[in-house]
């Protein structure tokens, strides 16, 4: 046997093929759609315009507000930034978290199981 | 004016380059990139389908989705954290212990 | 709003006994479930309900309808009201959940204020599944007697509790489902004609000819026959009718005292009372165009249920298996579609409460004595509890149908009814079912002998005191109730009577007259193989 | 004479009230609640002479409904009525006349041999009397039924009154389940009188037995004969009604529980075969008579059942030991006799012979008790002997009750057994099936007299053949009270209806035949005359002055040689078990032909072989699908649930797997792929 590096197309490349075939289908979905021509927006500026509709201004482009979801999201940050900061912190004391806890739960609920399943 | 077809077999091929990702590799990190590809086909989708029907909305949104996907990867990178701290590995077949 | 009230005071009552300690809760809830018998019992006698409450040109006592809310094209309307059929079975689940809750005052010892909540929280159920005249309404109470029954068994119950509470939970609840599609399928047929799920305005809709549209391709006929017997088994699981009577002896055994006299006394009757509201009110043709089936159902309910009885040797489970052979003769009244037959079938229901109720009682006061349940482990009782083997005795021939008591009047009532209904062979069939009360006889008298009398022996190790008064006083109770039932039936029956009587009128008389040769073959032949 | 029957209610009454005093306060009263009872009965006795005295001043019978239970007009309604006519007012005085005496007598059988238990055995006794005296006022045959299962009921109280032994529970239940299995169908009578006719009641021009002589005439409408030819409707009808009476007088094949029923206490089997349960039966057909009138089938049935029954009966009481054993076989017997009556159309001669049993029975009933409290409760005639010197009382009002029951004139039994048998043989010239029944009769009356004797030879000659019998217990007047009154009556009742001597001198001495005559226009003995001639073709058949005597010479005969066998074989000293020498036959007859047999057989061998099949088959098979269908769901949950790793990857692959599979599907459908 030479020694020469081989492709490692082992079988953890399997799964891969889902990927591939969910590629194939929806290419072939797409590709034999019909779209009408795409409508654009004409002149004035896209970008100006979302910066306006974010604030709730009315910009070169008509469209929706967003204020209230822009808001939102910041909260959103603020907590995702929070909930990380907890997650990562050393020895957090967030029980649950433990392992030893968790697999608690999953002897009692094996347990629980079996004997259901005893008749 | 290129056909929306193409931006959609582009979102297509992204999303499922991240998909091939998150099934074949078994390292936390590179799924939580896996992600963000995802999310990014999901962002191609929206742009496109704004121009191609003249609404600006589509262009926020994925606006908020790139700050949501953000948030994502801030809680995500804590869990993984989390994961190697408790099973000293980031790979994610060792974490089984909520299977049934 | 006196329905509400009753509902109103269980829930909260059961709430506030849920919450409060144990050492408050038995006898609080003693009291609070004597409000809804002061209540019930008003209403009893300030009844003015005329007719029946599905039917057209009847008056319904203490009636709500509120609109609720709305679902597609239906309109849901808090209904609630109540005629004669609904009137009795209301005061009788008022009065056996006070009885059983005192009769819990020996048995039960743990947990007390979470069980004596969720006998109240039954109650309510219970009370608005026998007043809700709106499908919806009906089905949110008819399922929610269901979690506090779970609870109640499953966790105050016997060695098999868990066994006992799921396979009742599943069973019941697979049925409901059965019935569930039983009944849309029929909503779904009337299509446009209506645009309530209020019973009534199904009923009016139906009793319009040609009312019913096919549905998934089914002709019309097949929409209600299907509907029918969709709604025939999910009510008969909780009747329960031979072949999907089997979670009941468990049940039953497994159960707690007062909560096999809840199950046995009223839980029951909900079947048989869905069954005479939905299937016998709403299609009576079909009823009655498959009532050789339906008749066949009901024999072999009252027979075999019989035999299993005889061959039971734990007297909760001989009690639970007469209920069976005694729900048949509910069955057998309501198909014979004549007002005895209907109306011998509903006071068979609050006789058969009353006295399996009893029996219960006395097998529980028995057990809390002697620790056991077994026909074999004792003998010679009567000696040392008398009072509690007089209501044995009591309770066994009130079963077994002895005139004066309650469950002769029913049972005599349900056998004229049937013995002159339509169906072809009526005559024999009933006949044939009225054999079951010679085995009535027979496992009652057998179970009697070998536990009350003879030389005093319990195999247990426990000593042998006379029951408590709270114990005893359930039982002379439902006593004098049986007797004052079997001999003045009318305080009930004439309320009763004028509701069932506008259903026989639901029906086309057509006599099957079988030639008298036939009928002589098959009676002799159907006896014959009954008794082989 | 409005006033009697205003109170006429209060015959029943009367009891039922005695009956709750000696259940609740029983037990704080002097005797036990017996004095309420005596009380009680005595009333009823005394409202029942008034009453038949007032019937026999108005004649006309008395009806009025008292409660209503269902008051629905439409299809029937079902009401509590009484009736007082001829029959009733005749029976209320003999059923409340026994249940006096038979309370008199438990205070000496019962509270002075210090029983325990006593207010339960006066309330049980009380309300039996109530029962039965409800059921012969019953004023329709619903109410009849339910009166009739009373009486049931009292009888299983009562037998098993002593509970703690084994064997009374046990004949109690056999009692009660063997006349429930008549009573099944009675009950389907009642139910299919009700649904025919639309009323159950005995008496007026809506009765049922007065529509049914209308159907047959083709006259009445309205009547449903399910399909049936009415006559053969009927007929039927009237079978089922006669599975009761057959259950409750112990008429072949549902005797079996009577002999067994003398477990009870002595004075309660007085009262059950005299006067209240076995009398239910027969007293049930007379008072349907007009019905079972119209059915020649039913007639013959019922006195081929009677007939065969009398001696059928009567060669098994030949070979008992217990003096009870005798009396509870020729009870059986000598009801055998009235069925006999009753269906070769001999009405009075059938409530001749009821009225006189009831006499003579109740008299050696209770000499037969006196008799165990005197041999300290050992009822065995072989250990018994000699009894006559030391128990004179007793023994000659015993005596004069065997003299009526094996039929010696001029005691009571020999006019009514007498008159019964010469209306068979009446009917018998004309039908050779009456002839065997009459014939079966004739036989029965020999071995009447045998067994008669032997029991009151075994019992009071010859020399004491045990210790206790040299020096028997003794007892009070409550107890010699009874029985001299009885005695009194055994011997003369008879006198009210001397048919052959009537016939003899043509002096109208026949006072039960005019009685009977009066009454109801649908009630009288005139009436079932008609009626048993126009419908079941029993015409008048001349009698001469010679049939009548020949007859009575006959059956007289045959008692005396019955009697003079007895006496042969057992007036002696020291007599011997001559049974023995029938060899296998004795044991046949021992063994009762070996009907409890096949009856406990049916009853636990057969019956609850097939429960425990079918609860076998119930816990195998329908509840196995049951636990089959969890097993099933369990196991494939079990295995689906192996699909969850906990590998995200395998959940990501699956869930893309299915997104592919969806979108082929609905791309497919959807043509998305042209």
């Amino acid at each position: 046997m030479t020694t020469r590096p081989r492709l490692k197309l082992g079988s953890h490349l399997l799964p891969g093929l889902a990927a591939v075939a969910l590629f194939v289908v929806m290419a072939a979905a797409f590709l034999s759609a019909q779209f009408p021509a795409p409508q654009g927006f004409g002149s004035g500026s896209i970008t100006a315009s979302i910066g306006y509709a974010i604030f709730d201004l009315s910009g070169p482009i008509t469209s929706e507000y967003f204020l209230v979801a822009f808001e939102i999201m910041g909260v959103l940050l603020v907590a995702a930034l929070v909930g990380a900061v907890m997650l990562a912190r050393e020895e957090g004391g967030l029980g649950p978290l433990s392992g030893s806890g968790s697999r608690d739960v999953r002897a009692d609920g094996a347990i629980e199981t079996e004997t259901e399943s005893d008749h | 004016m290129v056909p929306s077809q193409y931006y959609l077999v582009l979102s297509a091929a992204v999303f499922c380059i991240g998909l091939f990702g998150i099934l074949t590799r078994r390292n936390a990190l590179v799924f939580l990139m896996s992600v963000e590809l995802m999310l990014n086909a999901a962002n191609i989708n929206l742009v496109a389908f704004s121009v191609q029907n003249g609404n600006l909305t589509g262009q926020v949104f994925s606006l908020f989705t790139i700050a949501t996907a953000a948030a994502e990867v801030a809680v995500g990178i804590g869990i993984i954290l989390v994961l190697y701290r408790n099973f000293n590995d980031v790979d994610v077949t060792t974490a089984t212990t909520m299977r049934w | 709003m006196m329905i509400e009230l009753l509902l109103g005071v269980c829930l909260v009552g059961g709430l506030a006994v849920f919450l409060l300690p144990d050492r408050y809760s038995a006898r609080l809830s003693f009291g609070i479930s004597l409000l809804p018998i002061l209540a019930s019992s008003y209403m009893y006698a300030t009844f003015d309900g005329v007719g029946n409450a599905l039917l057209e040109g009847s008056t319904l006592a203490f009636e709500t309808r509120v609109n609720w809310l709305s679902v597609g094209p239906y309109e849901l309307f808090y209904h609630v009201g109540l005629d004669g059929v609904s009137m009795p079975l209301i005061v009788l689940t008022t009065i056996l959940t006070t009885l059983a809750i005192l009769s819990a005052w020996t048995p039960i010892d743990e947990r007390k204020s979470q069980f004596y909540g969720l006998m109240l929280l039954m109650e309510a159920s219970l009370i608005g599944v026998f007043a809700a005249l709106d499908f919806f309404v009906w089905f949110v109470f008819w399922e929610a007697v269901l979690i506090p029954m779970y609870f109640l068994i499953g966790v105050w119950g016997g060695p098999r509790r868990k066994y006992a509470a799921i396979k009742f939970f599943v069973y019941t609840n697979v049925a409901s489902l059965v019935m569930f599609v039983g009944f849309f399928l029929l909503v779904f047929g009337l299509g446009d004609s209506v645009q309530s799920l209020g019973l009534p305005a199904i009923a009016g809709a139906l009793s319009a000819p040609g009312a019913v549209g096919s549905v998934g391709g089914l002709s019309p006929n097949a929409v209600k026959t299907a509907a029918f017997f969709l709604m025939f088994a999910g009510f008969a699981v909780k009747v329960p009718v031979v072949p999907v009577h089997t979670w009941l002896p468990d049940a039953h055994v497994e159960a707690p005292t007062p909560v096999s006299v809840i199950l046995a006394g009223v839980l029951l009757k909900m079947g048989t009372y869905a069954l005479l509201r939905f299937n016998f009110t709403l299609l009576p043709e079909i009823a009655q165009q498959y009532a050789l089936v339906l008749v066949a159902f009901a024999i072999v309910s009252v027979i075999y249920g019989a035999l299993l009885a005889l061959a039971q040797q734990d007297l909760k489970r001989i009690v639970a298996y007469s209920s069976v052979s005694s729900m048949g003769y509910v069955i057998l009244g309501l198909v014979a579609f004549t007002l005895y037959g209907l109306g011998g079938a509903t006071f068979q229901m609050i006789s058969h409460g009353l006295i399996s109720g009893l029996l219960f009682l006395c097998v529980g006061v028995v057990y809390n004595t002697t620790h056991t349940r077994m026909v074999g482990d004792m003998s010679g009782l009567a000696e040392r509890m008398p009072i509690t083997a007089g209501a044995i005795v009591a309770g066994s021939f009130a079963y077994m149908g002895l005139p004066l008591m309650s469950g002769f009047v029913a049972e005599f009532l349900v056998f004229s009814g049937s013995f002159a209904a339509d169906f072809a062979y009526a005559p024999v069939f009933t006949a044939v079912a009225m054999f079951g009360i010679v085995i009535v006889a027979g496992y009652y008298l057998f179970a009697m002998q070998r536990t009350l009398f003879g030389e005093f022996s319990v195999s247990t190790d426990y000593e042998i005191t006379r029951a408590a008064v709270h114990d005893v006083v359930p039982l002379v109770v439902l006593i004098v109730l049986i007797i004052a039932l079997g001999s003045a039936p009318e305080i009930v029956f004439g309320m009763i009577e004028d509701a069932v009587r506008p259903m026989t009128e639901l029906t086309t008389t057509q006599q099957a007259d079988a030639g008298p040769a036939g009928m002589l073959g098959l009676g002799v032949s159907l006896l014959g193989g009954v008794l082989l | 004479m409005v006033g009697a029957f205003e109170f006429a209610p209060a015959i029943a009454a009367l009891p039922f009230v005695s009956f709750l005093v000696a259940l609740f306060v029983g037990r704080f009263m002097p005797k036990k609640g017996a004095l309420a009872g005596i009380t009680a009965t005595g009333g009823s006795l005394l409202l029942s002479l008034w009453v038949y005295l007032a019937v026999l001043t108005s004649g006309d019978p008395h009806v009025e409904i008292v409660h209503t239970l269902i008051g629905v007009t439409d299809p029937f309604s079902l009401e509590l009525g009484i009736l007082i006519d001829q029959l009733s007012a005749l029976m209320l005085l003999i059923v409340s006349l026994i249940s006096f005496l038979v309370f008199v007598f438990s205070l000496g059988y019962m509270n002075d041999e210090g029983e325990t238990g006593l207010p339960r055995y006066y309330a049980g006794l009380s309300l039996f009397s109530f029962s039965m005296l409800a059921f012969v006022m019953a004023s329709n045959l619903f109410m009849a039924f339910m009166f009739f299962e009373l009486v049931g009921l009292c009888s299983y109280l009562l037998i098993g009154f002593w509970f703690r032994a084994d064997a009374p529970p046990s004949a109690a239940k056999k009692a009660f389940l063997v006349t429930r299995f008549g009573d099944y169908f009675f009950l389907i009578g009642v139910v299919g009188v009700l649904g025919t006719f639309g009323t159950a009641a005995f008496a007026g021009d809506g009765s049922f037995p007065v529509l049914a002589e209308q159907a047959l005439a083709g006259e009445a409408a309205g009547i449903n004969t399910f399909g049936f030819d009415p006559q053969t409707w009927f007929t039927i009808l009237g079978l089922l009604v006669l599975g009761g009476v057959m259950g409750k007088s112990a008429q072949f094949p549902l005797h079996t529980w009577l002999p067994d029923a003398m477990e009870g206490p002595t004075p309660v089997s007085a009262l059950i075969h005299a006067a209240t349960m076995v009398a239910a039966g027969v007293y049930l057909v007379a008072r349907m008579y007009g019905f079972y009138a119209l059915s020649p089938t039913a007639l013959a049935i019922i006195a081929f059942v009677g007939g065969f029954t009398a001696l059928f009966a009567a060669t098994m009481g030949v070979v008992k030991r217990e003096i009870k054993q005798v009396l509870a076989y020729s009870t059986i017997s000598q009801y055998g006799y009235m069925m006999l009556a009753l269906g070769v159309g001999g009405y009075v001669a059938g409530v001749f012979h009821l009225t006189t049993h009831a006499m003579f029975k109740a008299l050696l009933f209770l000499g037969a008790g006196a008799v165990i409290v005197a041999m300290h409760h050992n009822e065995d005639m072989w250990k018994m002997g000699g009894l006559k010197e030391r128990l004179p009382v007793t023994y000659y009002t015993f005596l004069a009750g065997s003299l009526a029951l094996a039929g010696i004139i001029p005691f009571a039994g020999f006019w009514s057994k007498d008159e019964v048998l010469f209306e068979a043989l009446l009917r018998g010239m004309d039908n050779p099936i009456f002839l065997v029944a009459y014939a079966m009769g004739l036989i029965g009356v020999f071995f009447t007299g045998l067994y008669t004797f032997r029991m009151v030879f075994l019992t009071f000659h010859g020399e004491p053949r045990t210790t206790i019998a040299e020096d028997p217990h003794h007892f009070g007047w409550n107890m010699k009270f009874p029985m001299v009154v009885l005695g009194v009556l055994a011997t003369v009742v008879g006198l009210i209806n001397m048919t052959p001597v009537a016939e003899l001198t043509g002096a109208h001495i026949e006072f039960l035949h005019i009685w009977f005559e009066h009454g109801g226009e649908t009630l009288t003995v005139e009436h079932y005359g008609a009626l048993l001639e126009q419908w079941a073709g029993y015409g008048a058949v001349d009698a001469s002055t010679a049939l009548v005597l020949g007859s009575g010479a006959v059956s007289l005969l045959l008692a005396l040689a019955g009697a003079g066998a007895a006496h042969v074989l057992y007036n002696v000293p020291d007599p011997d078990e001559h049974t023995d020498k029938l060899g296998s036959i004795k044991t046949v007859l021992f063994n009762n032909y070996y009907q409890d047999e096949y009856q406990v057989w049916l009853a636990e061998g057969l019956t609850a072989n097939v429960a425990r099949g079918a609860d076998t088959f119930d816990q195998g098979i329908i509840d196995g699908a049951v636990n089959g269908v969890s097993s099933v769901s369990l196991f494939l949950g079990d295995r689906a649930r192996r699909l969850q790793t906990g590998v995200v990857t395998n959940y990501a692959a699956l869930l893309t797997l299915g997104l592919v599979v969806l979108l082929v599907a609905v791309g497919i459908l959807g043509g998305w792929f042209v």
